[in-house]
């Protein structure tokens, strides 16, 4: 054939069947443009109907197809096979996640350590007749802290995780914090006891594994910054004086 | 078997909003969804959500009811304006919860939420959070829902809705990473799936939305209303189709083709680029088909002019896209766009109440036909269109079952439905036939791109007609690859395929027989509006040789039709 | 989960003693490596530690660089997410071989200051 | 537990990057320069246990041209796990995080800068005793 073909690499796991995981080679055709997600379901429409994997967007916003390709963590769609320049593609499931089959994870663990930070807005006061106001300067400071898409690239990246199962991760730190920030919100005593823990921030080392593997660019490490700094603030007051 | 008060199926912004709306009253309601809530597409919308706040200086005047009339008059004149008044109306209350609800939305100097200008309205009055409104919304949905505690069923999957007697008893869903079928009785079932992007090769929409959703309740004879309707957004990245929102306009961008011109001067001199969308897309197609686009098949979304800060802060993630999908930056090189399916306005036909004929059956968001947008809708008014009516279809059902007397009831209709879903599963898996999956998605995309796009005419309909039946009949033999019940991602785009399949035979039907041209449906044969004839709904229903079509009236007891012009 | 003052201190001391130890290791490497030539003996180091002032320095060095080193290596193993009871079992132990470590380091610091072995 | 342990190491392939590797030769100087401090405060205990000739003797044994060469590498070790102790806590203190890639190539200089500077006199005090 005269296209070029690229070779996917892709582990593949079954665990009613396989002991182990083991990597499947698959041939695609190149075309123009392709993507990493693409030749993924070319191979599931084509050639072994039996691999799995989650996709729904396509555009790199709802973070389904979050996995590790060559050597990264990316989204399966927004990375152009071109852009890879290698003929070998090889897919791994993201790390520190229970392989529900080839590359679905379990990540009800995820959901659960998210909810247990109570990510939503806690407002101090009844709801008033309008909007809340809140200036452009103190709206700015959530820039970059509400495009999270939680694909769990970081959740996956970071090697605490896989040595701490109970830490809550650099996503879910992340979604704490971006409440933190918020100046409608009135329950930062709360956010920092539930972040503040054995297993929350003080788990993280600053590695930056978290924000190099963002596929949306963005800073987790820097939020459990901000929170670690929230509750040393905290915490120094009440060792100090007691209470705040 | 697994009992709810309240199932509502699909978990985008309608769906989670219905949900909320319900748990207000029953703590037993749960929300089933294909993927994760989260992941849902209503993530994927950019521009905002529309509503008459008067927030921003220059839309002091705005108020409700010219929102309204904006919507009606964007809709050809086919929404229900009783429909669309309500939609407006409850805008600004359902605009306010989302912000005390947190979400972040862009703010104007006294701190208020800010409003941009957006296409086919008066005045700017389309509240964004950056171009990821739709994004924010989801997920500030997500938390309201992890903080009201709902139970959800993530990676399930309906495929048969439950009808016993005319009243809705529950539907059967399939637990996508084992295979396994379950039924699940309600009291009343809360249809939130989406549209049918799928249909069309060029589209704007996730590879998860598709029609399965609207052609579940129509195989249960529950009709789909106006489905000819279908929009092309006119600006979508070229290659991937990847939404560029509207809010590039309406922040200033520049529609221009080979020869430089911006030209929509000549097609809509008062709104130019911010005409409605139906409108842009039609000259866009008409600019590539007399030969003034790039490669035949592309203009130039041109931002270059409105400055690296703007781009960055109000446009950021256009930005990012266009850098990942098409290596260029808006801020040096302007964007090469084309129309590409977007929303369908059609759905599963129901009233003010989001109610359909089958009592305890409730539909809202894209999948449902409330028919506020009639023939066209305007950019924010679907994510809008999803917190009204999810709020709405939420708390109608809520009264339903409060009304009414029996409860727990239909097991044995579950139970048989159970029995004809296995059988009907697994000879789709046992099934030898030679038809590939792959062969039949790709020839009905085409066909619908094709024959039944921007621009319709009536030999390419009846020809579209007839592939699609072809490849209803062809579906039957198909093939898989996998045979397994677990975890088969396959079996899944199969049957969405079915869906997809029923859902296309009702627009091209539609389509062919609706001979004028309105809002999105542009017959080259008809191309005048015909008010005399065709100032009604289509009511497709669904019988075992093809669809029947009926027709309903409009409620037009506000305005009064007049020509539409930009 | 609980906010954890112990792991908080536990970890803000590690950046404080670090910073701290980033000066003493100045101090340290600039007397002894480079300004001091040839190779030290009993004499030289009896010398320098007539000095209350490089006693003090000397003990606060021992003190904050053994917090440091047993802290870290405690780390490493918290990391790991053991059972509670070997985890406290483990801090436990740490705990006390550092302060053991400081006094042994104490006494032979002692023996250079009164240049008589201590024992 | 092994793999937990040195998940700092084993990971790297995952994660191949200027960060991961800092992290882990943060860990691995760490416990190395950790082993060093229980012998460095055992040998000054000589003096203790054997008294003033005994750790004088020991010292002597210590200026050996090999064991220069290691205590210079031991300095790199000091001033690597210092400098990159710099680098996190300025990211977590001082909101300095979106900066760390280029405070890693400001790093590296001073820690080149340093150690050539430092071992070089170190050498050169060395060379001098013995000539």
């Amino acid at each position: 054939m005269a296209d070029k073909q690229v070779i996917f690499k892709i582990q593949r796991f079954d665990p009613e069947t396989d002991k182990k995981p083991y990597f499947k080679e698959y041939s695609v055709p190149l075309i123009d443009g392709m993507t990493v997600l693409e030749g993924l379901s070319y191979i599931q429409e084509h050639i072994d109907g039996s691999i799995a994997f989650r996709s729904s967007c396509r555009a790199g916003v709802c973070g389904s197809c979050g996995m590790h390709i060559n050597g990264a963590y990316r989204l399966a769609c927004e990375t152009q096979i071109a852009n890879l320049e290698s003929d070998v593609i090889t897919i791994k499931p993201l790390a520190h996640m229970k392989v529900l089959k080839d590359l679905i994870v379990d990540l009800e663990p995820f959901w659960e350590k998210y909810r247990s930070v109570k990510p939503y807005l806690i407002p101090g006061d009844p709801n008033p007749e309008i909007e809340r106001l809140q200036t452009q300067d103190e709206r700015e400071d959530l820039v970059g802290m509400i495009d999270c898409i939680l694909c769990g690239c970081c959740q996956a990246a970071c090697t605490m995780t896989g040595t701490d199962e109970e830490y809550l991760g650099p996503a879910i730190l992340f979604k704490a914090d971006r409440f933190a920030k918020d100046s409608r919100d009135h329950a930062l005593k709360e956010r920092i006891n539930l972040t503040g823990g054995a297993h929350g921030v003080w788990r993280c080392h600053t590695i930056y594994n978290c924000q190099v593997a963002c596929p949306k660019k963005l800073d987790p490490t820097g939020a459990i910054a901000d929170l670690k700094r929230k509750s040393i603030d905290r915490g120094t007051r009440i060792s100090f004086w007691g209470k705040i | 078997m697994i009992y709810h008060k309240v199932l509502v199926v699909g978990g985008g912004l309608a769906g989670m909003r219905a949900a909320i709306a319900v748990s207000e009253h029953y703590t037993n309601v749960a929300l089933l969804t294909k993927i994760y809530p989260v992941r849902s597409h209503s993530g994927a919308a950019q521009g905002g959500i529309n509503g008459a706040l008067c927030n921003n200086p220059r839309g002091l005047h705005d108020s409700c009811e010219r929102h309204g009339f904006d919507t009606i008059k964007g809709s050809d004149f086919l929404a229900d304006q009783k429909a669309s008044m309500l939609l407006t109306a409850e805008a600004p209350k359902r605009i306010r919860e989302l912000e005390h609800w947190g979400c972040p939305f862009d703010r104007t100097e006294e701190g208020k939420i800010a409003q941009r200008p957006f296409g086919g309205a008066g005045f700017p009055r389309t509240c964004y959070a950056a171009d990821k409104t739709g994004h924010v919304i989801l997920h500030v949905l997500y938390e309201q829902l992890v903080k009201h505690e709902i139970k959800t069923y993530n990676e399930w999957m309906v495929t048969k809705l439950v009808v016993e007697d005319g009243i809705c008893r529950g539907v059967i869903a399939m637990e996508l990473l084992t295979g396994k079928l379950h039924p699940i009785m309600a009291e009343a079932v809360i249809f939130t799936t989406g549209g049918s992007g799928r249909s069309y090769g060029v589209t704007t929409n996730a590879r998860t939305s598709t029609g399965l959703g609207m052609a579940i309740p129509y195989m249960e004879g529950i009709p789909l209303k106006d489905m000819e309707f279908v929009q092309f957004h006119p600006t979508t990245l070229v290659g991937s189709n990847i939404l560029m929102t509207e809010g590039c306009r309406g922040e200033g961008g520049y529609l221009k083709n080979k020869l430089g011109e911006r030209f929509m001067q000549k097609y809509a001199p008062d709104f130019m680029e911010l005409a409605p969308r139906d409108i842009v897309s039609r000259c866009i197609t008409t600019e590539i088909l007399e030969g003034r686009g790039f490669d035949n098949s592309y203009v130039h979304l041109d931002l270059t002019h409105l400055g690296a800060h703007k781009i960055i802060t109000r446009l950021p993630g256009i930005r990012e896209i266009c850098i990942n999908f098409k290596g260029i930056d808006p801020i040096t090189q302007p964007i090469p766009i084309q129309p590409g399916m977007h929303y369908f306005m059609g759905g599963i036909d129901c009233n003010i109440d989001c109610a359909t004929d089958v009592p305890g059956f409730y539909a809202a968001g894209e999948c449902a036909c409330v028919s506020v947008h009639g023939a066209n809708r305007l950019g924010g008014n679907s994510l809008l269109e999803t917190v009204v009516f999810g709020a709405i279809a939420g708390e109608k059902a809520v009264k339903y079952i409060e009304g009414k007397k029996d409860a727990r009831k239909g097991e044995k209709a579950l139970n048989s439905a159970l029995e004809q879903q296995e059988s009907k599963i697994n000879n789709l898996l046992n099934n030898q036939g030679k038809e590939k999956m792959p062969d039949i998605t790709k020839e009905m995309s085409e066909t619908m791109l094709k024959k039944v796009g921007v621009f319709r005419k009536k030999d390419e309909l009846k020809a579209a007609l007839d592939k699609i039946k072809e490849l209803i009949q062809r579906y039957k033999n198909l093939g898989l690859l996998n045979k397994n019940r677990k975890c088969n991602q396959e079996l899944m785009w199969a049957l969405e395929l079915e869906g997809n399949l029923l859902v296309d035979e009702t627009v091209v039907a539609g389509a062919l027989v609706r001979e004028e041209s309105r809002g999105s449906h542009s017959r080259t044969d008809f191309p005048k509006r015909d008010d005399k004839n065709w100032l009604k709904h289509t009511v497709a229903t669904y019988s075992s040789d093809g669809v029947k079509l009926s027709y309903k009236e409009v409620d037009t007891s506000i305005y009064e039709p007049v020509e539409r012009k930009y | 989960m609980e906010r954890s003052p112990f792991a908080m201190w536990g970890w803000l001391l590690q950046r404080v003693t670090g910073v701290l130890l980033v000066i003493g290791m100045f101090v340290h490497y600039l007397y002894l490596h480079f300004i001091s030539k040839g190779h030290i003996t009993f004499e030289i180091v009896t010398a320098r530690l007539n000095s209350h002032w490089w006693v003090f320095f000397d003990i606060c060095l021992l003190a904050i660089i053994i917090y440091h080193a047993v802290y870290g290596l405690l780390g490493i193993l918290t990391d790991c997410n053991l059972k509670p009871a070997t985890q406290k079992t483990l801090n436990y132990l740490f705990g006390i071989a550092g302060i053991l470590l400081f006094f042994y380091g104490f006494i032979a610091l002692l023996t250079f200051h009164y240049k008589v072995p201590v024992i | 537990m092994i793999r937990k342990l040195f998940a700092f190491i084993i990971e790297i392939p995952d994660n191949f990057h200027l960060e991961m590797l800092c992290f882990a030769g943060q860990r691995l100087s760490g416990i190395l320069l950790a082993l060093y401090l229980f012998a460095h405060i055992f040998v000054i205990s000589t003096a203790t246990l054997w008294g003033g000739d005994a750790f004088t003797a020991v010292m002597k044994a210590m200026h050996h041209p090999v064991l220069i060469v290691l205590e210079i590498l031991l300095f790199a070790g000091v001033v690597a796990h210092m400098l990159n102790g710099i680098r996190i806590i300025l990211g977590d203190f001082f909101a300095l995080t979106k900066a760390q890639k280029s405070m890693i190539s400001i790093i590296a200089l001073i820690g080149f800068l340093v150690v050539s500077i430092g071992g070089f006199i170190m050498l050169y005090n060395f060379s001098q005793f013995h000539s």
